[in-house]
């Protein structure tokens, strides 16, 4: 059943400001996963109070580590068996030079893999900005809260004492 | 740091990221420290004690060995020469972990500078153990070497001019950084301690000057017993094994020989920094540390199978005739068991199972049983290549390659004297030096709760380091 | 798809006491295997090519100077160093002891000729040609090489692959045993059926009465550039003079 | 960070896009420049095609020259980006930031104009598909057999291949936040270009976690590439039992590490080349070349070390032809004068002068000597291809010499001018200074109180 959902967006001055509108918003019950906290640079990991980030990157290398790797084995096993040529006295399937393909192919696998998992984990590429403030990139620190029409109030409260100096809101339909 | 752990677990924001160690004054690390060395309790005499047993046992060995073989031949002596070349990359180099971080300005070198240093006490020792070698090495002439136009003794005399050089080096380095300690420490000692504080710190007052000087002193030696280290590590590499091997012209061998040099000072210094910390100094012999250390020993044992490779690999493709037979006799034939020792615990084993997986690098006993497994395996490896250099029949030292198949020289009970010898009277000398400096370099202590600060930043709170130059 | 095991194996015999120096193999093999012509201008180059050379050093100092000749050619090695190199398979050890030069597989990477340590691999540095006088001279057994493409001396393959359709047509499973001796068989290489002096000898070494079976075991006999470990199919067979080098040309 | 002059972030954009969003005359007329270059170039290799490599100096024995020469120089330059982004950000270098993507751009242009010259080198480049069609083009199966996997030309293209693949995706994911300022910020066909790129990207908490990580991992996970690429290249020499003076073990680790040593030094000129073409001094600053100078001493140090060994034991097994070689490297001429040049341009010049920290923080001298630098290394590869095989063996009758054609300079002239060109059209379409990593080195400054002194001080993160 379709129902209307509200996106408020607060923009703030400094991290501090923004540090407490993130508590606010804390004590006026929003969890982890109802707001974000938008800024135009890389600040410490819990500078605001927020919760720790949860992500399952490190699979993606292991994962495609083993795929590049069989890959590689089957390109250079399959070649040198499909034409069992004599060369310099080596054995047809000679190990060490297998050794070195190999390793370039699960390195290979590896990154493309870990490349896929950074897209993904960071829940990318994302079509359209949805509430979105350009000025985040120069400095300002945005708080967006996704939320139910009647817990807005709550939330602008909050950003308001916390020291918002400018808040846009949008409605949109959650499917 | 316990108590820290249980707030960081709890839920509200102010305090997740407390750091694992808060801010301590200079007076705490002064008197912990002091206290320690003043006491380090009585694990210090039972460990003396082995060590000593140990030390007795390997002379023995020496004597009978001596007494029935004497030192004309050299086949005999292999062991003793593998267990040298293992003191030259691991105490024999040890001074070096704290000489790079030094260099690079590692802040958290400071925990572990000392006990690093301290090796050069070590180093003593297996200068005593050197002594009878050269008389076993044949002259350059008519055989490789890398003395090129050189006659006669050249290595037996440079060899070992620079050995002593690099020792006393690492002797100055420890003993110019331990100077401020002596002196602050020289009047609360009497008797034989206080006399030779003064000797060697007793004109020490702390000025200004003297403070640029010693940090100019410490950079300048440092410089050096790095460049002599490593210099040292290649000539005696290639005059004790290459050289003796016939056809065995492969020049990342001293390369490979100062590689796992670093990688024996990084072990043995985690060895001496777990079981000190076993006893107290837990705030200065921190994770941090074997955190650091445990890094760099993953790094260097992936670059130990990097620099084997690449040696091995040109020989397997060149396979000339000199090449096969090197191959045929270190690696398939008479040594083939020591090379799997070799490669299982200086790479496979330490890297895989330990070190590349964080949560045990970012711990105490994890680094610490890794490093002893890469002991394990440098000792592998110098019983591989000295052993087997060792055991060349005279007749064919320096001859193009090796004519039929060599046996294996395998190690009889005389042998294993000889090295448990030579590993417990390195000990013995390293015990023997923890109680004549402090484990930890106070004044360096002293200068670190200068610049690190713990301070609140927003929500959380974060270590801050002062990066003064 | 690996090639049937024959029990042949291609080599040829140099006997350096016999040679003269007089460079009729190096002819005989140019019109052979429609080498290009060494012009002075490719020497200036340094880009002739001479499938097999005479190589002439100088011993002891004027006046009792001697001319010491040897043949070398492309040494048919067991253990090539020019073969595990090349990225296409352009040159690998075939069945009978030979390393071959697939020309069509080539593509100019010019590693083999780097890694062959007699120097007998040649480069197409320009498109081959010929005299109007000479182009019906050219061998229609050999394939010319076009530019770009690396060859060397094939031990004059296309006689072997008839001298083994004679055979056959004579019913026997291999060639006889004097098909390769020049003074009445007709299938030697070029430069075997031209020395005058007899000083190459070629054949099947696996065919015990064969004749270069027999010189093969001469207390002479010595590899160029041993300690490489090439295990050429060619053997040198020393000078018999007491004022010799050991033979080894270094 | 004690010159640093406070800005505000709105600054720091405006500043690190300037170079892409500003016209300046200068850049068309070096573009136009370069372009030139290129073109007597493109010309030159066309002539050569045409008429077969005859038009070149190569000759028996020495078959590779200056192609296969530039091609490991250009290798070797292309493992700065690496070197710097990599191994500052695993050591949390400070300095390294406005020094990492110039690096890694760097590598990816000097990567694919290496990449050119092998194709050059076989002189019929169409047929490049039979060689490399597994590891990289679609395989021509039309001959009906595969590559030889026990070849070192099969391995190189397998690892350049690697290499390049990974450093661009490495580029572009360190790209997407600043693409995401330069979105913010434009008009037109560059905020759709940029909109398109950044994925959306809008900076939540969650997005900079996964950045920081992805610089650690990535860091982590392309050091060993960037290790094995010199290493293969080196085993082309090293693999070859006939030419003595590259049968060595010692070539991989040499190779690298003098690869890292050109490679520092080439991005040090392109940082310089950058403060001052844009203006960026405010963000290049001296502490940077301080630093790197530093940096420099000891690779080029280490780089000695391995050059040491590599030399002796030329001469361990006293074999003659071995001493013939180095002699004719060492006093046989020109190769003489070269070896001069090569030693002192890449060690004995410059070493000594950055000990000094008045050398390190002027960005004139710096220029020149890491310029010095590169010449010597790429002397160093010359010196260790050519008379190599010029004196392969003891057959003293078949010894050479070489001396390059035109064709041939021409072509190594234009490789420098596609490397310039590249990096500065990318500087036209993107931000060649990270801007978010700027930033972040802003917010993680502090200071410290030291009785009377106040010491520069950086956050870490535990």
């Amino acid at each position: 059943m379709a129902n209307k959902r509200r996106s408020v967006l607060g923009l703030f001055n400094d991290p501090g400001t923004a540090a407490d509108g993130v508590e606010a918003l804390q004590n006026a019950g929003f969890g982890a996963n109802d707001f974000e906290i938008l800024t135009g640079a890389p600040y410490p990991e819990g500078a605001f109070g927020e919760e720790p980030i949860k992500h399952r990157l490190y699979y993606f290398p292991l994962v495609g580590a083993v795929v590049g790797l069989s890959l590689a084995l089957l390109a250079t096993v399959g070649t040198q068996l499909s034409w069992p040529l004599v060369t310099g006295g080596k054995p047809v399937l000679a190990i060490p030079p297998m050794a070195i393909i190999s390793y370039e192919g699960t390195m290979l696998g590896a990154i493309l893999f870990t490349i896929l998992g950074i897209v993904f984990e960071s829940r990318l590429p994302r079509l359209g900005l949805g509430l979105y403030d350009a000025r985040i990139n120069e400095g300002k620190i945005g708080l967006l809260v996704a939320c139910e029409p009647d817990q807005m109030g709550s939330a602008i409260d909050a950003m308001q004492g916390a020291g918002v100096f400018e808040i846009k809101q949008e409605e949109w339909e959650k499917a | 740091m316990e108590t820290t752990s249980s707030e960081s677990n709890g839920h509200n924001g102010h305090h997740r990221h407390m750091p694992e160690i808060g801010e301590y004054t200079a007076q705490v690390a002064n008197e912990e420290i002091r206290a320690w060395f003043g006491a380090p309790g009585s694990w210090h005499g039972k460990a003396l004690f082995v060590a000593g047993a140990l030390l007795v046992a390997g002379i023995v060995a020496f004597v009978i060995r001596a007494s029935s073989d004497g030192f004309d031949e050299r086949g005999p002596w292999a062991y003793y020469a593998a267990g040298f070349a293992f003191l030259l990359t691991t105490v024999g180099s040890a001074p070096l972990v704290s000489v790079a971080l030094r260099m690079s300005k590692a802040h958290w070198r400071r925990g572990l500078s000392r006990l690093s240093e301290l090796f050069a006490i070590s180093s003593i020792f297996m200068l005593i153990v050197y002594i009878p070698l050269p008389f076993m090495l044949p002259v350059v002439d008519d055989r490789p070497s890398l003395w090129i136009n050189w006659h006669g003794h050249a290595p037996h005399i440079y060899d070992s001019m620079l050995l002593v050089t690099t020792v006393l080096c690492g002797l100055a380095i420890l003993l110019i950084g331990a100077r401020p300690d002596f002196a602050a420490l020289k009047h609360e000692t009497k008797g034989i301690r206080r006399w030779y504080y003064s000797i060697i710190g007793g004109n020490w007052k702390g000025t200004k000057k003297e403070w640029q000087r010693l940090r100019a002193a410490q950079g300048v030696l440092g410089g050096l017993y790095f460049m002599m280290l490593i210099f040292t590590q290649l000539i005696v590499s290639s005059d004790y094994a290459l050289a003796l091997i016939p056809g065995w012209k492969d020049s990342i061998y001293p390369a490979f020989y100062s590689l796992t040099g670093l990688q024996g000072a990084l072990a043995v210094t985690l060895i001496a920094m777990f079981w000190v910390r076993r006893t107290g100094l837990q705030r200065y012999i921190s994770l941090d540390q074997f955190w650091g250390l445990a890094k760099l020993l993953l790094a260097t044992s992936l670059l130990w199978f990097y620099f084997w490779w690449s040696g091995f690999f040109v020989f397997w493709y060149g396979r000339s005739v000199a090449e096969v037979g090197v191959l045929e006799y270190m690696i398939k034939g008479a040594y083939l068991a020591p090379f799997l020792g070799a490669i299982a615990f200086s790479f496979f084993v330490p890297c895989f199972f330990f070190l590349i997986w964080n949560p045990i690098r970012k711990s105490i006993r994890g680094p610490a049983i890794a490093a002893t497994i890469v002991m394990l395996g440098i000792m592998f490896s110098r019983v591989r290549e000295y052993v087997a250099a060792f055991s060349i029949p005279k007749g064919m030292v320096g001859s193009t390659h090796i004519e039929g198949i060599l046996g294996t020289n395998t190690p009889d009970a005389i042998d294993i004297l000889l090295l448990l010898g030579i590993l417990g009277g390195s000990a013995f000398f390293y015990l023997v030096a923890l109680r004549i400096f402090p484990a930890v370099n106070i004044w360096e202590q002293r200068e670190f709760t200068l610049l690190r600060k713990v301070r609140p930043y927003f929500k959380r709170y974060a270590v801050v380091l002062g990066k003064p130059d | 798809m690996a090639e049937p095991q024959v029990d042949v194996k291609w080599s040829m015999v140099v006997d350096i006491d016999k040679c003269t120096g007089c460079q009729a193999c190096v002819v005989a093999c140019q019109s052979e295997n429609n080498v290009p012509i060494s012009t002075q201008e490719l020497y200036d180059q340094r880009r002739q090519m001479t499938w097999i050379r005479v190589e002439r050093y100088w011993e002891g100092d004027f006046p009792d100077v001697k001319a010491r000749y040897i043949p070398i050619m492309c040494q048919h090695c067991d253990t090539a160093p020019c073969e595990p190199v090349c990225p296409v398979f352009a040159t690998y050890h075939n069945n009978e002891g030979l390393n071959v030069q697939v020309y069509n597989r080539c593509v100019g990477t010019r590693y083999c000729a780097n890694n062959c340590p007699y120097q007998v691999r040649f480069f197409n540095f320009w498109e081959p040609v010929w005299p109007d006088s000479l182009k019906n001279q050219l061998n229609p057994d050999v394939t010319v090489r076009s530019r770009g493409i690396m060859e060397k001396c094939s031990f004059c393959v296309q006689r072997l692959r008839r001298s083994e359709r004679d055979a056959a047509q004579n019913g026997d499973d291999r060639p006889a045993d004097d098909a390769f001796d020049p003074s009445h068989g007709a299938f030697a290489p070029a430069c075997v059926r031209a020395c005058p002096t007899d000083a190459l000898v070629f054949g099947d070494a696996n065919n015990p009465n064969s004749r270069v079976a027999s010189l093969a075991h001469s207390d002479r006999r010595y590899h160029l550039l041993e300690h490489l470990g090439t295990e050429p199919n060619v053997i040198y067979l020393k000078k018999i003079d007491p004022e010799a080098g050991d033979g080894n040309h270094e | 960070m004690q010159e640093r002059r406070e800005k505000t972030e709105s600054q720091i954009n405006t500043d690190l896009l300037s170079a892409m969003l500003d016209n300046h005359l200068w850049f068309w007329i070096v573009l136009a420049g370069l372009g030139l270059v290129i073109l007597a170039g493109a010309a030159a290799a066309g002539y050569m095609f045409d008429r077969g490599l005859g038009v070149t100096g190569l000759n028996r024995p020495v078959f590779w020259g200056f192609f296969i020469t530039n091609f490991v120089f250009w290798v070797g330059i292309s493992h700065a980006g690496v070197m710097l982004s990599a191994i500052l950000r695993l050591a949390q270098a400070e300095w390294r930031r406005p020094a990492t993507r110039a690096a890694e751009v760097l590598t990816i242009f000097s990567l694919a104009t290496a990449l050119i010259f092998p194709l050059l080198h076989t002189g019929r480049p169409w047929r490049v598909f039979y060689w490399v069609g597994l590891p990289i083009l679609p395989y021509d199966l039309s001959r009906g057999i595969f590559q030889n996997v026990r070849s070192a030309l099969l391995w190189d293209p397998s690892a350049i291949f690697t290499y390049l693949t990974s450093s661009t995706l490495f580029v572009f994911i360190a790209l997407v936040p600043d693409l995401a300022v330069a979105r913010d910020r434009t008009t037109g066909w560059r905020r759709a270009l940029y909109a398109t790129l950044a994925l959306g990207f809008r900076g939540n908490a969650r997005q900079w976690r996964l950045q920081a990580i992805a610089g650690i991992l990535l860091s982590a996970l392309i050091l060993p590439v960037f290790v094995s690429v010199h290493s293969i290249v080196s085993w082309d020499f090293a693999a070859a039992v006939s030419v003595e003076g590259w049968h060595q073990t010692i070539f991989a680790p040499y190779f690298v590490i003098g690869a890292v040593h050109s490679g520092v030094s080439g991005v040090v000129t392109a940082m310089i080349l950058m403060a001052w073409l844009f203006k960026w001094q405010d963000y290049i600053r001296p502490e940077h070349f301080d630093a790197l100078g530093r940096l420099l001493i000891v690779v080029a140090t280490a780089w000695f070390y391995f050059f040491f060994i590599e030399f002796s034991f030329g001469l361990f097994s006293q074999e003659p032809s071995e001493i013939a070689l180095r002699q004719t490297q060492v006093f046989g001429q020109p190769w003489g004068w070269m070896y001069l040049t090569f030693i002192m341009a890449s060690y004995f010049i410059p070493v000594p002068l950055w000990m000094f920290r008045r050398v390190r923080r002027s960005l004139v001298l710096m220029f020149w000597t890491t310029i010095l630098v590169n010449i010597g290394m790429w002397l160093e590869r010359f010196l260790i291809i050519v008379p190599s095989l010029m004196r392969k063996q003891g057959l003293t009758f078949v010894w050479g010499d070489y001396n390059p054609s035109p064709i041939e300079v021409l072509l190594v002239a234009a490789s420098f001018a596609v490397v310039l060109g590249g990096v500065l059209l990318f500087s036209k379409i993107f931000p060649l200074i990270p801007i978010y990593d700027a930033k972040e080195g802003k917010y993680i400054e502090a200071e410290i109180q030291v009785g009377r002194r106040t010491v520069p001080a950086v956050i870490r993160e535990e």
